[in-house]
Order: structure tokens, then C-alpha cells, then sequence
């Protein structure tokens, strides 16, 4: 099981990141694009490309049977799914299997047992992993969802078992809300996801989301590269992700990690992954989900580890070992991601697309930039407004802090009614609150209705 | 204001319009056929290579204006359309090896009616003509690797 | 061609023209003043703001140019002159704290005749005129703190 | 001493450099540019900008009442002098704290001592360094340069004292050499430098160019950031620098770090600096010269080490002490810097200046760009023609000729007349004697007469 030319299933920044990680491994590279990414960076930056379908997504980057095409006729040997559309579809990586080609990624039957997240909570529960209160699996009626309410006490939290990105979760202070909130969900699960299934647990009003780094290779060995603080969100979607995640206690940072190993060897688990937490502010833990795909804000955890994640899937899908043991994976200093959308904060965030008539990243020490874009290039309205992420690494946070100002003073993002999100992201690094690190996931709504 | 500025003045507005005109010819989107300039009787001319947006701007004596033959060659028929293939895969001619093809040049064709067949893992995706018309050219060959997007069967749009 | 085809033709010559003309405002260097443009006679008429450019394109029947009386005033004398700083420093108007000035406004200088002094490092660096003329304007303050290549005084180039 | 506004005494990318780590540290900049750079990128990077003068260095950014006056009228507190220019000049060091205005850079004396190259080498013989068998000092006649001849042993060069840059050098193979040697580099050095001073070494044919980093404070510390290979040049003029020095024997590298650190204790060095070596192919080590400022390279130890170096220059000019200790320093990985220039290889790296009507910095992983200018710039003809610092960093040698590869291969640079040296830089990395790293300073020049 080699690998000597992969098709990168995705788009805009994590094409390109994959598409460096290939060029650099001596892997060949093919792309797949809508036509809305026709003229797209990453097309360009590959060996080979193949338009496989109109803008729309579920006619292009999430229709398997173009995708597959592609890989076929191109003879690509493995597939890197990137993170969204298809990177966390078991079916999709059975086809795959079906067709010869290596799916970077874990085994099927593991995405599928960590992407039902009722199954995993349960699975993870008989890891040891400290899970908060809730459902057994999925709740299968309103009676029994308003008896587990009694027990599990409110407030408590509806989540479809299939969800993602933020959708289909709704909290319930008591049984009123609670009984509405089940038929929402369900309803709402069906129609995104077609798995009407929703698991019940105890909500945490105020916490931190704290996410564990994984790579797990087919010899059973599962390192963790340390975690990520992700708690400035807005309607969870994540603003600003840092390393390592700050004020956590030692020995809570000791126990995630050594729990997000337990667990993903308790699933075989291979390839990368995050196993996220909650964090409550006195210190105490608990299992939220896996992730079973490379993540937005992987740089992160690069740049405090000098790791390519991506390499190292790619070394795993090969069947390879990974390339370093726990031992060797040494976190230095302090590193932050600002997401820059081009979407303008003052007007509900609603997305800007359009032609980016100035596009000057920054540079100089410490600062890394991932965009799928250039001077000149076109921001399609067709996909998420994720225009470039900034990663900046310093030896301390506050450092990292004031180096992410200035990289972000120094980006020049403009067009004609193109809108970013740079100046919400210098005022939120600037608040005492994210200076002192006290911030919870509420934080960033509290602080935009103030 | 004297006559020789008047004269000055008139020259320097005609070099003015000289550079106008060549900053003109950069910045139009369209290729440009012809620029001419006259003068003595005032004459700006500007004549687009395509014929579906040529223009003339004419001063007394009016100059008839002369598309390159070139130009009309490269005119692009409008009743022209291709049918292109809905998804990435392999074009057929015909249903089954060996069977007829589904059209042949000069064949004329109803709106909906199948051109050929994009098949993709296994699955086999009638291609069909939106508008009525005759067949002029099958663009792809037979078994051929296609992607999206990719004109598959040229048709001249009208009816019989 | 028919009639038809010709009259539709005219429309989209006269659409393009007008496109372009919108074009030629925005890419246009100077600022443009009036763009008018006939369908009946066909006639276009661009006028810039700086009389020194003013430009006509007239068709029959001739339509005069009006250039806008805020034009005339922004018009630059190329007669004018300014003498620059040589270097950074503190521009003074005369040799000495409570001495007659180098130039007062409406004095002829010589080239080469010095109309001020840069200070730096508590070296003086005189500052002379490269043309005869007449001093128009001392543009820099007496000890202001002056940039490389900053105009100091102007002068109306010209013998007397 | 405090320091709370800086004024840079440079253009391009070493200013937008300095200008970056002041923002970053909270100081406030002011920025000195010619009508050539009226429009640079540095220039708008900084706080306050003051026009000193025409294109012509000479009367711009090397003429000192002008940098002085815009220091004063904008009441910065100190300079820095970047490299190049006048950061290696005592007289300006000596002007700057006439007037009351923090040079950063060592003292002025030990500017002189160490910029007598000459001079220098007594020093360092004194200090316990190795020297090559030489002149005490400058030789007075050419009467006594044919006697030292007899003694060094030929072939011997022949050095300018006051030189840099890679002018005032000649090689002598014999006497007759000798005498038409002297006579030369005395004229060129009376004439370029001001100072007809010579001295005379042995010559080492084949070696390795091997820069030991430095930082020393006003209490006395001096500490090394490991070394950085430079070998691979053309006329004196590096192309492509890299950190660790590869296929360096252990002890020598160990002893190059102790011979450095004993040489500027020695002459009191305070600042950042870096000290020469000539290493042979027996790896024998012999102390060449000192570079008393930052270096263009300086990326290379930061990308290491995770030190800023310009800010521990700044810390080091305000009177406080470095932030870090010998012990502290970790050298981790290998990093390579490319310098782009705008030249043509093909036409004799003739300068191509001209708009950058494309311009497209690499990113990523591992990837650092330190460059003045962005898409739509005019690179001037007056001034050196580099336009971009391209540095990686990687966990090995070889992922680090990869990755500068990836990026030089994404660095898109084009505008009309304007020619780069990316290619040549891609087919230099691509060479196996770059691979096996047995090049010596003089291997671009052969390969070039290839």
C-alpha cells in the first residue's frame, strides 16, 4: 500500500495546504474543481485537474461519483478529503476501499462509530473518559427524553447524533423548553443530516472547548501533539484558536492527553484526529466529541510542534508508521490562528464575496499564512467565506498575542464590497478578557451584544 | 485668446485625444480592429473586430468603416450551442458496443431528446439536447474521458 | 443585411459607445469635465476640466464646448516654479534671528541667488534659485521644520 | 535609557523588518526614505516617515545631518541602522550620542576595533582564536608585503581592511602576483573606502564560509545562537544560507561557538554580531572577520532558535539584559534562506528593475517571507536589487530542501523587464553536491562555468 499520487477531494486553503505537504513529499497532485474555482489557487498549484462538477457542492465537491471519476481516470492511488464535504462520510471512504484507493483517514468502521455522537459518548465513557451526564445512545421519544431530563437535571443539551459545525444543538432549562426542543432537533436532524437521532446531556453554561491533537498509525500506536483552546466562538464557529490552551491546570492538560489516547485506542483509531472537551472553569473535564478529520486550525498545533500533520497522515494512509514517538513531540512556545472571513461583522456577519482587489499577507517572524487566495482572485459566494488563516508563533502568549496584532495590521484585504472580519479579530485580541485568558465559548456573543 | 493659442490649444487637444484613443484601445475589453484619427476634418473612427458589437463614431466627411476579413472569420455563430456533459466520465456514442449511435452529424434533434450517455461509476447518465436543432458536430469521441462542463454534441438551434 | 439587422446594429454600436464612454471617464488620467453623446446626430463631445486639455470630438451638428468656470481655476501655470528643499532640516527666511529676509514676495531673484537657508546639524545650507522670476509665493514658514524635495518659495519663471 | 521611538536607518525589507518587531514590542517608528522609496512598503509600515533626500544613497541613506535631523525633528530615541549603510559606521555611532540619540550597535570603539579588519585579527589571535598565518596588522610597503609573502607562504590574499561586501579581495599565487595584488586592493581601498590599509593572510582555496551568531549586553553576557553556512555564493555575494551548518564536525561546531563567544567578550562586543570562519574540507577552523551589525541571513538563527534577534538588539540598546541565557538557547531543525533577487542569471545577474505587476509570496508550513515590497510595486534601480527573503524551517536538512523548493516553485514574480534568480535558486537546491553539502564557497562560480 504505497502512495504516489493523491487527489485532493477539497478546496481553497486546505487543497493548497494539502497540495504543499504532496510537492514536498514527492507525491503527485490532482485537484478536483466546481466551476466556480476554476481560475482557484489551488487548481493551479496541483499537477493535474479535473472539473467535476457546476458550484453547487452537493453537484460538485460532495458528489462521490464525480469525485471518484477523477480519482480513476487519473489514476490517483489515495484520496485526502481535507476537512468538510466528504472527510468525515464512512460511505464515501467505502467507496474508496471499494474502488482501490486509499482514503486518508481513519477505517470506515471507525468514523462511523466516532461520528455517531451518541455511540462515542458511550464509547469513550468505557475508556475511562469522564463523560457529563446524559443519554445512553440516542433518546428515542419525548417521554423518554422528559424522564432523562429528571434525571440528568437541567439545564440540559439536544444534540442530533449526526450534527456538525455547530447545527442541531439546543438547550432546555426545563421540561417545557425540553419537550420543544426534542421535536426541533429531530425534525431539524432529519432534514440535514436524514438521522432524525438526538442524544440528551447535561449542559455547561460556561466553559472552555478545549481540543486534543491525535495521529494514531496502523501498528496500534496513538500519539496526542498536546491541545488547542478554541473558546472564542461566535454561534460556534470558531475566531481564534491558540496553543497551548492558557491558565489550564497541568495536570488537567496531562489528563486530556493522556485520555484522548486512551480513548482513540480504545476505536483503533488511525490517521489524525481531536478528541474535544469541555473545561469548566474549576478545572474539571469532560468528553465532548471526536473529530475524525484534519481540522481547520491544525497550524496551530504545527507551529508549537513542528509537525506536518498532513504528512503524517499521509505517511499513516500508506501504511507507514508515524514518524516520531510520544516522547519525541515537544511543545515550544505559544501560537494563536486568527480565521479571517470575508464576511462584515457589522451587518450579522453576512458573507462578502467578491474580487479582492488588494490582497497583502504579512510577514516576517513567526507568521505563517494559509490562503487559497491572491491579488486579483475572485471569492466565490458558493462556500464558506474563509479567506486566509493567520498563524503566528512567539515564545509566550503575550508575545504571540501582540505578533498576531501586527500581522494583522499589516494585512491589506480590499475590494469592492468585500468586507473582513481583521478588525473584529485585533479588537477581540485586544480585550483584558482574552488577555487574562478568563473568556468562555459565551464570551464572544456576550461581548458583541454588549 | 490669441489665435496662435487658439491653435496651440487645438493641437494640444488632439494629442490629448491621439493618447485618449490609445489608452482606448488598451482598456476596451473587445479586440479592436481599427483606430483612425483624422485631423484636418476632425474624424475620431473606432471599428470593433466583432461585427455583433462594431461602432462608429463618424465626423464629417463621414469614412466607411472596414471590418478585417479576419474579424469576420472569427465571428461566432449565436444559433451554435454544444450540449456539454453533466458530470466528470466517460462519454458513449451509443447505448451498447456495437449498437447505433444515438446521433450522427446532420441528424436533427428534439428538445430532450438523448445525445449520448456520461457514465460514471457503473452508473450510465443520459445526456440530452435542450433545444431543437441539427447536429453539426460531435465533439467527443467515443469512450472518451469527460469533465463537467465539456462540450460533448454541437447543435444549430432552430427549427426545420 | 436588412433593415432590421441594421437598425439593430446601430443600437448595439450606440450601447457600446456609451459603454465606453463610461469607460473612458473612469480610465481617463485628468478629470473629465462634461461627457455628452447624441443618438440623433450622432455626436460626442468630451470636455476635461483642465482648460490647458480641453478636448473636442464634434460630429455635425457642432455643439460648443463649455469648460466649467471650477476648471479654469484649477488650471497649473506652467510658468510656475518652486524652489525645494535640498535637504531636511529648518528652513529660515533670513540669515539671522531679526535680519531683512533672503526674498519677499514679489522680488526678482537671479538663478543662483539664495532665497533662504536649511538648518542641519547646525550647518546652514543655502538655498538658491535655479531660474530668474519673480518670488510668487515663500511657501515655507520662517523655522519650520522642512522635508527633502518640499517647495520653500515659488517663482514666476520669466526675465523682467 | 529608555527607549520609546525608534527611527530606522534603512529602506526595504530589513526596515519593514525592524518596523515589525517595534510594533510588536510596543515602539513607536519613524521611517527615512528617498524619493526613490517615497512610495515603499516600509515607508507606510512605520508611524511617521521623514523624505531625506534624493535617490543616490549617498545623499539620502548615507548622508548622516539628514538621518540625525529626521531623528530629532521626530524625537526618536534611537536608531537602528539596519545592515549595510551606515550600521557599520563609528562616526555616526559617535554622532547619534553626541545628540543625545541611542545607536543600536555595539559601543563606538568596538565598532572600530573590530571594523579594522586588520586590527581585528591581532584581537582574536589574542583572544585564543585561530587565525591564518598573516600580517600583524596593516602592511606599510610593497616591500614588506613580498617579505610577509616568503613567510605566509603562497598562494596569499590580499585584504582591504576597511572592505566589505566582498570588494577590496585579491588572490596572489606568487611575488610578481603579489606586487600587482598590493598595488590594486591599496588603490581600490583608498578610493572606495577611504582607507588605502591592506593585510595580508594565506589563502584557503577550498572551505566553508561558517558565521557563528552573537548577542552580548552592557553586563557582559555574551551568548551564540549556533552557526549559519553561507557557503554557497557567487563573487562574495550569498546566494542561499542555511543553519546547522551541515557535515560540521560536532566539536567543531562546539568550538566555533566558544571561540566566538571568547572573541566578543574580549573586545567588550554589546548587540548582535556575527563572527566569520573559514572551515577547510579537514575541518579546521580559521577566524576570517566581524560582521557588526544584523545580518541579512539573521532568519536563518531566528527560525532555530525562536529568538528575535532585532528585538534583543533593542532590549540590549535600552540598557537592559538579554532575555535568555546560554543555556537556554535550543537550536532545533534546519532552516534554509533563498535570497531573491531581481536579476537575470542569464544576462550576467545584470539588475532587472521594474514594477512587480505580479507577486505572489509562498505560504504554509514552515514558511517565512521578509520582503519590501508586494504586487504593484516598483523595484528602484538605485539601490541592491533583493527583493524577497524566502527562509524555511524543517524538522531535517532534506525536508528543508524540499520545503524551500515548494515555495520557491510557488513564488510567482513577474513584471515586464524584470527577471528573478528563483530558477537559478531551484536548480542549485536540486544539485547533489547541495544534497551531500560538499560545496565550498568557490562551487556557484564553478558550476556556473559549467
Amino acid at each position: 500500500m504505497s502512495v504516489g499520487k493523491v487527489l485532493i477531494a477539497n478546496r481553497g486553503e486546505i487543497a493548497l495546504r494539502i497540495a504543499r505537504t504532496c510537492r514536498e513529499l514527492g507525491l503527485r497532485t490532482v485537484a478536483v474543481y466546481s466551476t466556480a474555482d476554476r481560475h482557484a489557487r489551488y487548481v493551479a498549484a496541483c499537477d493535474e485537474a479535473v472539473h467535476i462538477g457546476p458550484a453547487p457542492a452537493r453537484r460538485s465537491y460532495l458528489y462521490v461519483p464525480a469525485v471518484i471519476e477523477a480519482a480513476l481516470r487519473t489514476g490517483a492511488d489515495a484520496i485526502h478529503p481535507g476537512y468538510g464535504f466528504l472527510s468525515e462520510d464512512a460511505d464515501f471512504a467505502r467507496v474508496c476501499a471499494g474502488q482501490g484507493i486509499t482514503f486518508v483517514g481513519p477505517r470506515p468502521e471507525v468514523m462511523e462509530a466516532v461520528g455517531d455522537k451518541a455511540k462515542v459518548r458511550a464509547l469513550m465513557a468505557a475508556a475511562g473518559l469522564p463523560v457529563l451526564p446524559g443519554s445512553e445512545g440516542a433518546v428515542g421519544s419525548p417521554a423518554e427524553a422528559e424522564s432523562l431530563g429528571e434525571e440528568i437535571g437541567y439545564p440540559v443539551i439536544v444534540k442530533a447524533a449526526a450534527g456538525g459545525g455547530g447545527r442541531g444543538i439546543e438547550v432546555a432549562r426545563d421540561r417545557a423548553e425540553l419537550r420543544e426542543a426534542f421535536r426541533r432537533t429531530t425534525a431539524l436532524a432529519q432534514q440535514v443530516f436524514g438521522d432524525g437521532s438526538v442524544y440528551m446531556e447535561r449542559f455547561v453554561p460556561a466553559a472552555r472547548h478545549v481540543e486534543v491533537q491525535l495521529l494514531g498509525d496502523d501498528s496500534g500506536t496513538v500519539v496526542h501533539l498536546g491541545e488547542r483552546d478554541c473558546s472564542l466562538q461566535r454561534r460556534n464557529q470558531k475566531l481564534i484558536e491558540e496553543a497551548p490552551s492558557p491558565l489550564l491546570p497541568e495536570q488537567v492538560r496531562e489528563a486530556l492527553g493522556a485520555y484522548a489516547v486512551a480513548g482513540a485506542a480504545r476505536v483503533g483509531y488511525t490517521g489524525a484526529g481531536t478528541m474535544e472537551f469541555l473545561v469548566d472553569p474549576s478545572g474539571a473535564a469532560t468528553f465532548m466529541e471526536i473529530n475524525a478529520r484534519i481540522q481547520v486550525e491544525h497550524p496551530v498545533t504545527e507551529m508549537l510542534t513542528g509537525v506536518d500533520l498532513v504528512a503524517e497522515q499521509l505517511r499513516v494512509a500508506a501504511g507507514e508508521r508515524l514518524s516520531f514517538t510520544q516522547e519525541q513531540v515537544t511543545l515550544t512556545g505559544a501560537a494563536i490562528e486568527c480565521r479571517i472571513n470575508a464576511e462584515d461583522p457589522a451587518a450579522g456577519f453576512r458573507p462578502t464575496p467578491g474580487t479582492l482587489a488588494v490582497f497583502n499577507p504579512p510577514g516576517g517572524p513567526g507568521v505563517r499564512v494559509d490562503s487559497g487566495f491572491a491579488q486579483g482572485d475572485r471569492v466565490p459566494p458558493d462556500y464558506d467565506s474563509l479567506i486566509a488563516k493567520l498563524v503566528v508563533w512567539a515564545p509566550t502568549r503575550a508575545q504571540a498575542i501582540a505578533r498576531a496584532d501586527r500581522a494583522l495590521a499589516e494585512f491589506e484585504v480590499e475590494g469592492p464590497g468585500v468586507a473582513t472580519t481583521i478588525p473584529l479579530l485585533r479588537e477581540l485580541l485586544a480585550l483584558p478578557e482574552f488577555a487574562k485568558a478568563t473568556h468562555t465559548t459565551r464570551f464572544v456573543e456576550e461581548y458583541l451584544s454588549r | 485668446m490669441s489665435e496662435r493659442e487658439q491653435e496651440h490649444d487645438q493641437h494640444a487637444a488632439l494629442r490629448v485625444l491621439r493618447e485618449e484613443v490609445a489608452h482606448l484601445v488598451k482598456t476596451v475589453p473587445g479586440p479592436v480592429a481599427a483606430v483612425s484619427l483624422r485631423l484636418g476634418d476632425c474624424a475620431l473612427e473606432v471599428t470593433w473586430a466583432s461585427a455583433a458589437t462594431a461602432a462608429q463614431v463618424v465626423a464629417a466627411p463621414a469614412v466607411p468603416a472596414q471590418a478585417p476579413a479576419a474579424a469576420e472569420e472569427a465571428v461566432e455563430d449565436p444559433a451554435l450551442t454544444a450540449v456539454t456533459a453533466p458530470l466528470v466520465g466517460t462519454f458513449y456514442h451509443a447505448p451498447e458496443p456495437g449498437a447505433a449511435p444515438y446521433v450522427r452529424v446532420g441528424d436533427r434533434v428534439r428538445a430532450g431528446q438523448t445525445v449520448g450517455v456520461v457514465e460514471a461509476m457503473k452508473l450510465m447518465n443520459q445526456v440530452v439536447a435542450e433545444q431543437e436543432g441539427e447536429v453539426v458536430e460531435v465533439v467527443a469521441g467515443n469512450a472518451e474521458p469527460v469533465e463537467y462542463g465539456q462540450a460533448l454534441v454541437r447543435i444549430r438551434v432552430g427549427s426545420a
